[in-house]
């Protein structure tokens, strides 16, 4: 292959190894949401590394990444036209985001030509699972005002505190880790990034319990855990340069060429199958076919599913052709929880009282209760809608910052709760 | 939640809540999930003898209320349970109590002993299954036959219909409705746990199939029951939008103190505007809410000729906003409020089954406009 | 009367008088917001001040102003009662808000016994007619940041600069006027209050165009306007004390006893009838009846005025009842905005195209699409629903106040554009 | 408006763009609400030579666009009038231009050579009044009679249609459709003037009795013109919604020039973050209309089999949040936004006619779903 290879050619070749390696879809198959036992989540985690290793075998996984690092260093076109094969099979949902990108991302981006060597073809491989070590239960949204302690020892450091929201901690390998490294200058200026085995004695796992009776999401106690000073992403203190890309990564997941987006999923790579055909199948089973009131729910959100795919379209065009900022990508990210919402909101009133009081064996309407109690998720997690507001209208649209009272302050004397002390970031 | 109470009405809330308090705290309830029935039955005969039961209920029969205004007590004692997501089966038992007591309260005192002490609970059957989960619909039949009713159909989201000892049945017989007194242990009767979001309240589908009831099963006139059922209705909507209510004001406080509480950017959250011009409109929803159940317990209460286009707008207002209120409490808190450990979801529940069952916000503004027609007309033939 | 009289008393006096006395509301009376030409505005107003006088000689005007400044010196419950006997009758509409209150509100309020027996009688008779001076070019809902200056000269002041959105200051007499006296201490503690004669010399008055070619708003031009310190109300430099109050009545002007509010009017007194048989007559007008979503808006739209008033009588019994402060009026004020649009929204949506393209004489929906342009009047005039909103969270909920930089510093010195200059408030 | 757009088009945007400025400027637009016409014929002819009225025209009919794909570029000229909210029969002479062209452009050399050089306007006259004033529902009948033509019914909401020479008038003939060309002299048309909203886009009211028109007063097949019609709504929508986007836009761009110029308590208006909150949701909806309506003119230009869900999708979209947009604009501003002497007023009036005409949000809603069936049951027959 040393001509390059036509994005047709490409794509034909990806839709006959598709067609003979990789599984498709089964009628019964259930969304990331669905609340499932243990065995079965850590059995669809091996099967997804083993999907994932048919992948880089296949010569299809990591279609952006660089080859030396086991990729196919392809451009985005071919990612794309990837994407458009796989609907329909079944694929690694869960070692895409984060996992892919902002986690193997910000290595490729920031990491030393030997953590890249060492990392990224076993992330390909599916053999090292990544998660964010980012949120802190102090911080909330305010991700820079980390307190996990890094502390200098000899060739390593010493990281002590505790990680929030981390997806999946039970099940995945590695964390990528923000850090606080001095304590003595501002906020941003005293931060560090550390590559973390998730595994090991001084790190202890809690499993949050959801609503819903789901407990994918972690909490992570460090204690002295040891990290030798090679396993540090970007510059001592210099946290904040990697931590804005870093964000920015995790904002505009939905349109990254380094994870994989089957055409007809949903905006975190969940297969969805064909919008149409689902919402017709809920309007059925709601009963509903005749009700104008419930057959204009049904256009309405599925102009919102075509309105949240056309802007990202768009904003993606926007930011490749240098006529809009990386910051777009807030924007889509605002869409996403906000049709989110509203979608779970239409599909709750169409199902009415079967929502609420459903009987056992109703797959379609009866799951539709927890969904909306639950739709607020989607414009919480991987940062707020109120911070991407934040972001479209200051970084954007160049309106005033907030007025923040941490800046130019050492970081210990900034108040980060009523009583002047620790929120309970630590304990 | 009103604005004045009697001295006696401030004494059964004071009551009602420390008892909710005490023997349901949060950690209790969100242990219930695991309790098929959803509650221990001495905590409803308890609180039975506090007066739940016994609100609609007139003296004579056994019944009573602090105010001589049972309906709008009722409220007060639903706004209590809206604010500590209480459970028990304070709707079903109450409408079914409430309806014996108007039909013939002298036929059915012994039920009604039953169902005021706490001994028995009630369940409501009214709600039917697509394709006739409308407001309103009714397909399930009672026909006479040899002196017997017999009674076939389907009801779904009976509140606690598997722990009642009674339910009340709506039927159509001809053009008109029909109420009947069904012990669930009668042949025929199949009760079938449903599932739903609540922690602690239980419903279920109850399938109806050629049973039959002596001719004293009747509540009310054989196909005439209508202007009781709606009457059934009111009271009903008057219970869920106070509960609602209560729900809502918990939920807004819970949020105000977090919002004070949580530092970001070295600020609290509080400080920030577009967090308070949210809870601002919060503020707008929860006072437009309580001035509205307010107005319907009040109209129910009085027999206002308006009530049912009241009540209806009343609770198409809370359907709305009521979720709004609370799915913002929800992301004004983030990741924390949907967690199980956290209180928030437990209000969030309760109003979100609220603002489903009993009619939609759609459906009851469907009815608002039929009620109009009807009231327009009627000013037209009186002119 | 040395009795008092029952309210039922009053009420039945109120019926029989009105009966006898007043007109009714014709079949094809047209709200104020329709737009007629001068010499009807000015018949219309003639006619207004022909129904308060007599009001007044019936015994009627002012029911709870006291008797000593010609008022009835009644309870507010006797307001309510004939607030409901007053439903169908003609009434001044335009002497209501903001002449009755917030101006003679505040006259009495803070006003000199002088003041008060000078003015309080005439307004109550319909002979003066007050407006509000308060808003000015440059200072939009920041009402304190007034620049219209009045400077002493001897035992009088001079008053120079501009007013702004004054409503018909060309057929009124009085102007309430918020002047800076005080440039050189923080903008709340340099302003005094003064009357002011509308028509002389130094005041030009200029009428502004809304967009649906009505102008009953005006500007005002005041040149070396002469005032005698003996028409100042409240103390010199004090003018925020009675400002606090002016705008707390302007805000609550819906609930004022003050003002006549006939049953079935809207939030702004101007008749409505009843608000069912209206919108029965608008679904059929569309040629509705029988479409769903049309019957879903009608009792959407009804919802929205029964909670309105509801909302209204609770603020109030709050109030009263000391349960809840002053400042819950701003919840008021914010209901009254939002659901105006959201009223004009559902009427323009029922009409459809109807509202857009409509045959000259459709009177019931060709009005509907000018309605709709207008529909955030309701929400900027009278201090807009962002200021209510943050009344809301920090007076009634305590929430921290905004940051204002023009606070404990000279208003001299405060930056009202962005040049740094003034922002047009004189010319 | 488009992320790329070649140098021709760059060239016929710049230069519309540079003549609306010149020609209606906006004091000059705001006089034009007096004039019955709405605008100077001048300036429509001057316009015609810029190629605006042959953009859906074949080249060997006289017309012919700049990149060869005729609607795409008409769609950016409509942005344009949108950013002005310029005067003139734009959507009208397109589209019968376009149907003619389709249809026959020989047969109507000469009526096409007056519309494309701007000498005669057309007027499209789809919409009916209630009770048929549906999307698409058509009363008007045409019959076939002595080889011509009997045409009766009326027409609403013509857009131009007391300025136009020719209308293109959609009937019904037995179960399907019709279209005919009417001069609007032909005896039996009457064209009354509506009033609207707009200050410079003039609205009629077609009233047609027995109007006889010759053999070849038809456009397409007889009976047969459901599909024509179809790609002239995808058409006409495409037109709106490019223009109701660049109302957006400029109406965006003077609400951040607002906030920044105007302080308020010391600081400008966009430092408070309520408002930037708002202006953040504001960006949301630009950018979205944006993608919807340059992906539905894509579609259409293609013809693309969904073009027909897309156009529903981006009018569904614009017709909801472009008025929302705006009213928030409104809002912003404060009063000045409402007077007549600003401009805000002239692009408002746009995006609400624009969300009003050719079917409202919730029709299109509707019509979404018809045609989801549709692709679906297709699907179905082809497996």
């Amino acid at each position: 292959m040393s001509e390059i290879e036509s994005v047709e050619d490409f794509r034909a070749r990806a839709r006959a190894w598709l067609a003979e390696n990789v599984p498709r879809i089964g009628p019964d198959h259930r969304g990331r949401s669905f609340v499932r036992p243990d065995d079965e989540e850590l059995a669809e985690v091996a099967e997804e590394r083993r999907i994932q290793r048919l992948l880089f075998d296949g010569g299809f996984a990591g279609i952006c990444f660089p080859k030396e690092y086991g990729g196919q260093g392809l451009a985005r076109e071919y990612a794309e036209a990837f994407d458009q094969e796989l609907a329909g099979y079944s694929f690694p949902e869960r070692l895409q985001v984060p996992n892919m990108t902002p986690c193997a991302t910000v290595i490729l981006e920031f990491g030393t030509e030997e953590q890249k060597r060492t990392h990224l073809p076993k992330i390909l491989r599916g053999e090292e699972l990544w998660m964010q070590f980012l949120s802190e239960p102090g911080s909330g949204s305010d991700v820079a005002g980390a307190k996990l302690s890094a502390t200098r020892d000899g060739d390593d450091w010493l990281l002590n505190g505790s990680k929030i929201w981390t997806t999946g901690a039970w099940w995945s390998d590695w964390g990528l880790c923000l850090a606080r490294t001095n304590w003595d200058v501002p906020k941003h200026r005293g931060l560090t990034v550390f590559m973390v085995p998730i595994h090991q004695a001084g790190i202890e796992i809690s499993r949050i319990e959801m609503l819903d009776g789901s407990n994918e999401f972690c909490q992570e106690y460090l204690t002295d855990v040891r990290v030798p000073d090679s396993d540090r992403i970007g510059g001592i203190d210099d946290g904040w340069t990697v931590g804005t890309r870093w964000l920015l990564h995790e904002r505009s997941f939905s349109s990254s060429p380094y994870a994989l987006h089957p055409t007809g999923s949903n905006a975190y790579g969940s297969a969805q199958g064909d919008p149409a055909g689902n919402l017709l199948t809920l309007l059925e089973s709601a009963g509903r076919v005749d009700d104008p009131a419930a057959r204009e729910d049904i256009g309405r959100a599925y102009a919102l599913q075509i309105a949240t795919s056309e802007l990202d379209r768009r904003l993606h065009a926007l930011i490749l052709s240098g006529k809009g900022s990386d910051q777009l990508a807030a924007v889509g990210r605002l869409m996403h929880g906000v049709a989110g919402a509203q979608l779970a909101t239409i599909a709750f009133e169409l199902a009415g009282q079967s929502a609420i009081a459903g009987d056992v064996d109703d797959d379609v309407l009866g799951d539709l209760g927890m969904r909306y109690l639950l739709r607020q998720a989607g414009s919480i997690g991987g940062g707020t809608t109120e911070i991407a507001r934040n972001v479209i209208s200051e970084r954007v649209l160049g309106m005033p910052r907030e007025l923040a009272l941490d800046r130019n302050v050492p970081y210990r004397e900034v108040r980060t709760a009523p009583s002047g002390g620790s929120s309970g970031a630590r304990r | 939640m009103k604005v004045g109470l009697s001295a006696d009405q401030e004494l059964l809330v004071g009551t009602t809540r420390k008892y909710l308090q005490d023997s349901v705290p949060s950690d209790v309830l969100r242990g219930l999930r695991n309790r098929p029935e959803g509650y221990e039955s001495e905590y409803w005969t308890t609180g039975a003898e506090l007066g739940w039961a016994a609100l609609l209920v007139a003296e004579e029969h056994g019944g009573g209320s602090v105010s001589g205004e049972g309906l709008r007590d009722l409220a007060l004692v639903a706004y209590e349970f809206g604010r500590q997501a209480s459970p028990g089966p304070l709707l079903g038992t109450n409408i079914v109590a409430g309806a014996l007591s108007r039909a013939d309260g002298v036929a059915f005192e012994s039920e009604l002993e039953q169902l005021v002490s706490g001994t028995a609970v009630g369940a409501w059957a009214y709600a039917e299954p697509v394709p006739h989960g409308g407001l309103g619909e009714v397909a399930a039949s009672a026909v006479e036959s040899d002196g017997q009713w017999v009674l076939s159909g389907d009801k779904v989201a009976v509140e606690h219909a598997a722990q009642a000892t009674y339910l009340l049945v709506t039927a159509r017989t001809g053009d008109g409705l029909t109420q009947l007194l069904v012990p669930t242990d009668t042949p025929g009767v199949t009760i079938t746990a449903q599932r739903t979001i609540d922690v602690s309240r239980r419903y279920a589908r109850v399938a109806l199939r050629d049973v039959r009831l002596p001719a004293t099963a009747l509540v009310g006139v054989a196909g005439a029951a209508a202007a009781d059922v709606e009457l059934q209705l009111q009271a009903a909507l008057v219970i869920q939008t106070a509960e609602m209510v209560g729900a809502m004001d918990r939920a807004f406080e819970l949020t105000l103190g977090w919002l004070a509480d949580r530092y970001s950017f070295g600020r609290p959250l509080a400080s920030y505007q577009a967090l308070k011009h949210r809870v601002a409109d919060q503020k707008l929803w929860l006072e437009t809410s309580h001035a509205l159940a307010d107005a319907a317990a009040v109209a129910v209460q009085n027999g206002d000729p308006q009530a049912g286009e009241l009540v209806s707008v009343a609770k198409s207002y809370l359907a709305e906003y009521g979720p709004e209120l609370l799915q913002d409490c929800v992301q004004l808190h983030g990741g924390i409020g949907v967690t199980y450990e956290h209180d928030l979801h437990l209000y969030l529940r309760r109003v979100v089954i609220g603002s489903a069952l009993l009619g939609t916000a759609r459906e009851h503004r469907l009815r608002i406009t039929t009620l109009l027609e009807a009231r327009k007309g009627a000013r037209k033939v009186e002119a």
